[in-house]
């Protein structure tokens, strides 16, 4: 295999996938080939990308596992839809204030809960996720159980791919930087990246902020592709289909958790067939995977264009 | 003030059925450190085979707990050994995710071979009685599982302190490896640990059915992440502590519900567990251990 | 070891392969020949919080199809239920929905909730398909709220929340004479809501106070904190609207506390588990409202009662009914219309006037809602009795 | 002693639930020098290092540091003031490699901002170089850097006890603080670690603290030395010094030298 470790030409692979990919599946929706439930699949895709992705730099890369990613996403899917839907404020306005209200609620939960180790974060974290809903769920502005009806369809596929690929875009950048490595020290060993200097608290925070502004634009997106948002969506069930997600993937893999993203929205979908024992199944799958291989699809590593290049060369 | 007193009742009560869910939950994680998300679907296959030993077997209740309990034991060894062991030496997290994982099997494989629908527990199988005292309405059953979470409080604490088995758990929750070299069976030991935690969920399965005389597929969903804070709040891995944890939750959320507002009552109940993690993580009977360096 | 494992890996993702192909493969495998079935899509929660609800009127509606094809089916061609789980997701509803509608269905049955169906519409109304909802309550399943525009594509049969609540509170009124009410709702529901919403209206009109607004979630079980508190505000009357699953133990825990006043309610809690799970003598002295009752004596009630005890062996609930009647209504349509265009149907289904269901006869409005007759039913030693019958 | 004292510690006190782990602990260290802490295991001398970082708190007693008293700072905090150390049990990024190990150390001093790192700003570009360009300088010094991309957890433990030092160096300490860095080496490697602390003592300008249970080691290298034992410090002086108290030999190092 040839040398793709320049950057630019490697930038330039990958801004030319992407464009194609995005492209073609444009053609397909505008020439009217691709079915609405491909379509609907296309979008949950992006949707689980995201929120995938964005709780993968919290868990997988941070290590603190978090539980509530869902209620994150409760708030910036209401966010959205009340600029939208009931102030009738343009789409991207919505979308920023989706992800800077869901990254405060990520700022106000995780200053007192990061201090938590483990499970226990794990708990405070779900226990916050279900506050929100229990909120929600008693806001009448909002409609409270019967949640918001007849958001508009803004979120078309141009928001859909763009929302999931600049938030990989940013979470990746973020990672590959110092303050990327900070992040990841402190899953490595949290004492010995204080000895070294990192201000642990602040960037837990960081990334826990990011992570819940992310998963406030997967909100965003959601509320204005699926119509329709009630606090029961976004109850602690979602937050564990997420995590799922990451934790197939492989904990500290980016590439991993868009995979594993992709893979089990295609598998929710390749259920659907089964109605009787689609979550059977689901749990079957989850299990075995679990068994066969704890470290998730990619563990800790990237998939690359190097690794295509090794694949294809046939080195190993 | 009869009010009160009554909410107390009300409260003591409930508290007592958290406690005891919560007393398996908090044994099998103080031993292999596991928030087994499946405990409160085990409570509900021990509830099922009650249900059909009372219906189709015509036992009374009795020899349908010892059933459940019994076939709860089996089966919780068995989830162990096929689900859990395997990744005994993976992280935590896939732990959980496996957890989660055989939480969802259980409830939509019972629902797949049963129906989703709830099936109503024989009224006959434990009469109602109540006991008005002075305007304060006490029933046998608030009796009966206040004093079975007690009773079934002080024989794990008991096993767990006097007897071999239990020495062995607490060596186990120490230090595996440390074990291993006592001449332990780590893995004995943590079947034996599921058995009785299982066992304990099909008890409170059982009184579940008894109290609110139903048991449908996804009935341990809620009581069992209700009993998990409880098992949290008192200090998790601490049998004592899931007691009082049980009980703090049931008259926290009574008295939301009694002198509050009755919509806010999980969320306060979800509040009061994140401000006592949040002032003394380890619980209120946990005891703080520093990290060494 | 390391083989096994690698084995293990490969069978299983031969085993996941296996499973999406099929699934994929399901648009071909019911490709039958053209003419020959009228395929019907049946979208409803079988997994998830509404899992009992969504099976319950799919049962109901697999009856009904059974039933029609028995007798010849419709337009000289068979049905041909397509049935899918959308786990009480809405984003789920409407995915299956988009799946149904590529397989050319000509109308869908369900999904049971409100907001399940509203996942649902946006993709009905786009492909021009019928949706019939056999249990969406809220006001605004089929009317946009925003521009009072009727959604052309989507029909129910059941009630909607107004009509209940405002008929339960009158009859609390004017039957019963109480003038102090406390309503204990699911609040988890926008139909508890809804109803608690018309029957304090109308029952403060009718010059009674609403002393206290109580609410129960999905799934809870003990309820004597808030009903202790209730006790204490001595009412008149208490108005329990949800669904049996929690009224049952609801209703129990109230006369264990020693509540003695009427209790009312409403369709959803029409099932025998009320009745075995709070007992004949905690029922006594409540009242709800129904569009029928499975006690009734109408042969045709009967007839169903008895085919779905023989299918099921269980007792069909208004779920159950529901879901027969979504199809059976589905059936006048698709004749009226005369042919199976989704199209022809929608407007065959606007123009149903005294169609017969066992929910009772129904005749659909300008907004796509059911007007029928409704009843309210005492509990008597555990026996239903009808009380009174109110024409619309 | 020297006018400036780098560091000057008082009355140090610290006890684990009645255990009194470090009593009037009174230390100094001045710039440049070389000091040693020793005394049998359990002495505490780990304690006063974790207290010196800030991972305990002190019950009593302060730290002072250029001026500053260190009581009271978090852990991260100490280290920007220039204070860094290694682990008694090695206390790597094990899944991350050797160069991102280093790396992490250079965090407190990063040349670029956050915004720069999400949008790859010039200077963010430029300033990953310069941190590559450090840490590769400081493994080329130890010799590690043909290690450089292998996962730190794959390295024998004599070269994961340098990286840690390397690591440690990278957060362009004033004063080092080594916990044992000759553990588990065999002679020659301690031999070689010895001519290493010297070597970069002088590279770097750096005052060092070290505790070590290798006389040889501290015998050999450390300018003065402070015994401790039940929390408190015996004896002070240079090593020949040492080697003559009698207290020492009787609390210590009476089996080993004698």
């Amino acid at each position: 295999m040839q040398k793709v470790n320049n950057k630019w030409l490697k930038l330039g692979i990958e801004v030319v996938v992407l464009a194609a990919l995005f492209t073609l599946v444009q053609y397909l929706i505008t020439a009217g080939l691709l079915k609405q439930y491909y379509q609907i699949s296309l979008a949950s895709m992006c949707i689980n990308v995201t929120l995938a992705v964005s709780l993968s730099l919290i868990n997988g890369f941070t290590g603190q596992l978090s539980l509530g990613h869902a209620g994150f996403m409760a708030v910036g899917a209401y966010i959205a839809a009340i600029m939208t839907n009931m102030l009738d404020l343009p789409f991207i306005t919505g979308i920023l204030a989706a992800m800077l209200g869901a990254g405060l609620a990520g700022f106000i939960i995780g200053v007192p809960t990061l201090r938590l180790k483990g499970d226990y974060l794990a708990i405070a974290t779900l226990a916050f996720g279900e506050i929100i809903r229990v909120t929600l769920q008693n806001i009448g502005y909002v409609n409270g159980p019967a949640g918001i009806m007849g958001i508009p369809k803004f979120a078309t596929w141009p928001w859909l791919f763009g929302g999931a690929i600049v938030t990989i875009v940013v979470i990746v950048n973020l990672i590959n930087s110092s303050y990327g490595r900070a992040i990841i020290s402190i899953r490595e060993d949290e004492t010995a990246s204080e000895l070294m200097g990192i201000n642990t608290t602040k960037y837990k925070v960081l990334a826990f902020v990011v992570g819940a502004g992310f998963a406030g634009l997967a909100g965003a997106l959601y509320a204005h592709y699926f119509y329709i948002i009630k606090p029961e969506t976004f109850n602690f069930l979602k937050s564990f289909d997420i995590l799922v997600m990451v934790v197939l993937g492989g904990l500290g893999s980016t590439t991993g958790a868009i995979i594993a993203a992709v893979f089990v929205t295609a598998l929710t979908a390749a259920l659907q067939s089964f109605p009787a024992i689609r979550m059977v199944l689901y749990a079957l799958i989850l299990i075995i995977v679990m068994i066969y291989r704890p470290q998730g699809l990619m563990g800790n590593k990237e998939l690359s264009l190097r690794t295509f290049g090794r694949i294809w060369g046939g080195r190993h | 003030m009869l009010e009160f007193t009554q909410q107390i009742v009300n409260g003591l009560s409930l508290g007592a059925i958290y406690a005891l869910i919560a007393l398996g939950y908090t044994m099998v994680y103080g031993i292999i450190k596991l928030i087994n998300f499946a405990h409160g679907d085990i409570m509900m296959v021990g509830a099922l085979v009650s249900y059909f030993s009372l219906t189709l077997l015509g036992t009374n209740i009795f020899v349908a707990m010892a059933a459940a309990m019994i076939a709860c034991a089996v089966f919780g060894v068995l989830i162990e050994k096929i689900a859990y062991r395997p990744l005994r030496n993976s992280t935590r997290i896939a732990a959980l995710i496996t957890a989660i994982g055989v939480s969802l099997f259980l409830e939509y494989f019972t629902i797949f071979i049963f129906g989703p629908a709830q099936k109503v527990f024989p009224a006959s199988a434990f009469p109602i009685k109540a006991y008005a005292l002075g305007g304060l309405s006490v029933l046998n059953k608030d009796v009966f599982v206040f004093v079975s979470a007690v009773v079934l409080m002080i024989i794990l604490q008991y096993i767990i302190k006097w007897t071999k088995t239990g020495k062995a758990m607490r060596a186990v929750s120490l230090d595996q490896e440390a074990a291993v070299l006592m001449g332990i069976s780590v893995d004995k030991t943590i079947s034996i640990t599921f058995a009785i935690g299982s066992a304990l969920a099909a008890a409170a399965g059982v009184m579940l059915g008894i109290y609110y005389n139903t048991v449908n597929p996804l009935m341990g969903i809620i009581p069992g992440l209700k009993a998990f804070v409880a098992a949290v709040l008192g200090g998790i891995g601490i049998i004592p502590g899931a007691m009082v944890g049980g009980f703090v939750m049931g008259l926290l959320e009574t008295m939301v519900s009694g002198y509050g507002n009755s919509l806010y009552r999980d969320a306060v109940a979800f509040g009061v567990l994140i401000f006592i993690l949040l002032i003394k993580p380890s619980g209120i009977f946990g005891e703080d251990t520093g990290e060494k360096v | 070891m390391r083989i096994g494992k690698r084995i293990a890996l490969l069978v299983m993702v031969l085993f996941v392969f296996s499973i999406a192909a099929a699934g994929c493969g399901g648009g071909t495998e019911t490709d039958d020949p053209a003419g020959d079935v009228i395929k019907v899509g049946v979208n409803v929660e079988l997994s998830g919080g509404t899992a009992s609800y969504g099976t319950n009127a799919r049962d109901g509606a697999l009856l009904a199809i059974e039933q029609i094809n028995k007798d010849g089916g419709v337009l000289g061609m068979q049905l041909k239920p397509i049935e899918r789980d959308n786990k009480s997701i809405a984003d789920e509803a409407m995915s299956i929905s988009a799946a149904l509608v590529g397989e050319n269905i000509v109308a869908q049955i369900g999904p049971l909730t409100s907001g399940d169906v509203a996942g649902s519409t946006p993709v009905m109304m786009e492909n021009k398909v019928p949706l019939i909802a056999p249990a969406a309550t809220a006001a605004n399943v089929t009317v946009d709220d925003k521009t009072g525009e009727t959604r052309d594509y989507i029909f129910r049969v059941c009630f909607i929340d107004p009509f209940q609540g405002t008929l339960m509170a009158k009859f609390a009124a004017e039957d019963m004479n109480a003038t102090k009410a406390v309503i204990y709702c699911d609040n988890s529901s926008d139909y508890g809501k809804g109803l608690a919403q018309y029957f304090e209206k109308t029952f403060t009109e009718n010059g009674g106070t609403i002393l206290a607004q109580e609410g129960f979630v999905k799934d809870d079980r003990d309820f004597r904190a808030a009903l202790t508190k209730i006790k204490g505000l001595n009412p008149d009357f208490i108005y329990v609207p949800g669904y049996y699953q929690e009224v049952a133990p609801l209703i129990k825990q109230a006369r264990e506390l020693g509540i003695t006043a009427p209790i009312g309610g409403c369709d959803g809690w029409d099932s025998p588990d009320m009745v075995s799970v709070a007992g004949n003598e905690a029922l006594n002295n409540s009242f709800f409202t129904n569009h029928y009752s499975s006690q009734d004596k109408d042969p045709q009630v009967v007839e169903f009662v008895e085919a779905f005890k023989a299918k099921y062996n269980k007792e069909p609930d208004a779920f159950a009914a529901l879901g027969y009647d979504s199809v059976q209504i589905m059936v006048q349509g698709l004749k009226d219309a005369g042919e199976a265009d989704s199209v022809k149907l929608k407007e065959a289904l606007e123009k149903i006037t005294d169609f017969a269901g066992i929910t009772g006869n129904m005749s659909i409005d300008e907004q796509h809602n059911p007007v029928k007759a409704g009843v309210i039913l005492e509990f008597k030693d555990g026996q239903q009795v009808m009380k009174t019958r109110i024409q619309p | 002693m020297d006018d400036i004292n780098l560091m000057e510690i008082s009355k140090l006190e610290k006890s684990f639930g009645g255990l009194n782990a470090v009593q009037d602990f009174n230390f100094h260290i001045a710039e440049n020098e070389l000091v040693g802490l020793i005394g049998p295991n359990g002495a505490g001398k780990t304690t006063v290092f974790n207290l010196i970082t800030g991972v305990y708190k002190p019950d009593n007693g302060c730290i002072m540091f250029r001026d500053e008293n260190l009581v009271g700072m978090a852990p991260h905090t100490i280290c920007t003031k220039g204070i860094a150390r290694t682990f008694q049990n090695i206390r790597l990024f094990n899944d991350l490699s050797v160069l991102d190990n280093v790396k992490i150390a250079a965090h407190k001093n990063v040349p670029y901002s956050l915004m720069g790192a999400v949008f790859r700003t010039p200077g963010y570009f430029r300033g990953e170089s310069e941190i590559e360009a450090e840490a590769l300088h400081y493994l080329e010094i130890f010799n590690l850097r043909n290690k450089k991309d292998e996962l730190a957890r794959n390295l024998p433990y004599g070269e994961q006890r340098r990286i840690e030092i390397v690591r440690a160096l990278a957060t362009r300490p004033l004063l080092l603080i080594l916990d044992e860095p000759a553990a588990g080496m065999n002679p020659q490697e301690t031999q070689a670690l010895m001519e290493l602390i010297r070597y970069i003592r002088k590279e770097f300008n750096l005052t060092i603290l070290l505790i070590e249970h290798d006389m040889s080691l501290v015998m050999g290298v450390c300018e003065r030395l402070y015994v401790l034992d039940y929390g408190q410090i015996i004896a002070e002086g240079t090593p020949a010094e040492i080697r003559a108290d009698k207290r020492v030999i009787e609390a210590y190092l009476g089996e080993d030298v004698g």
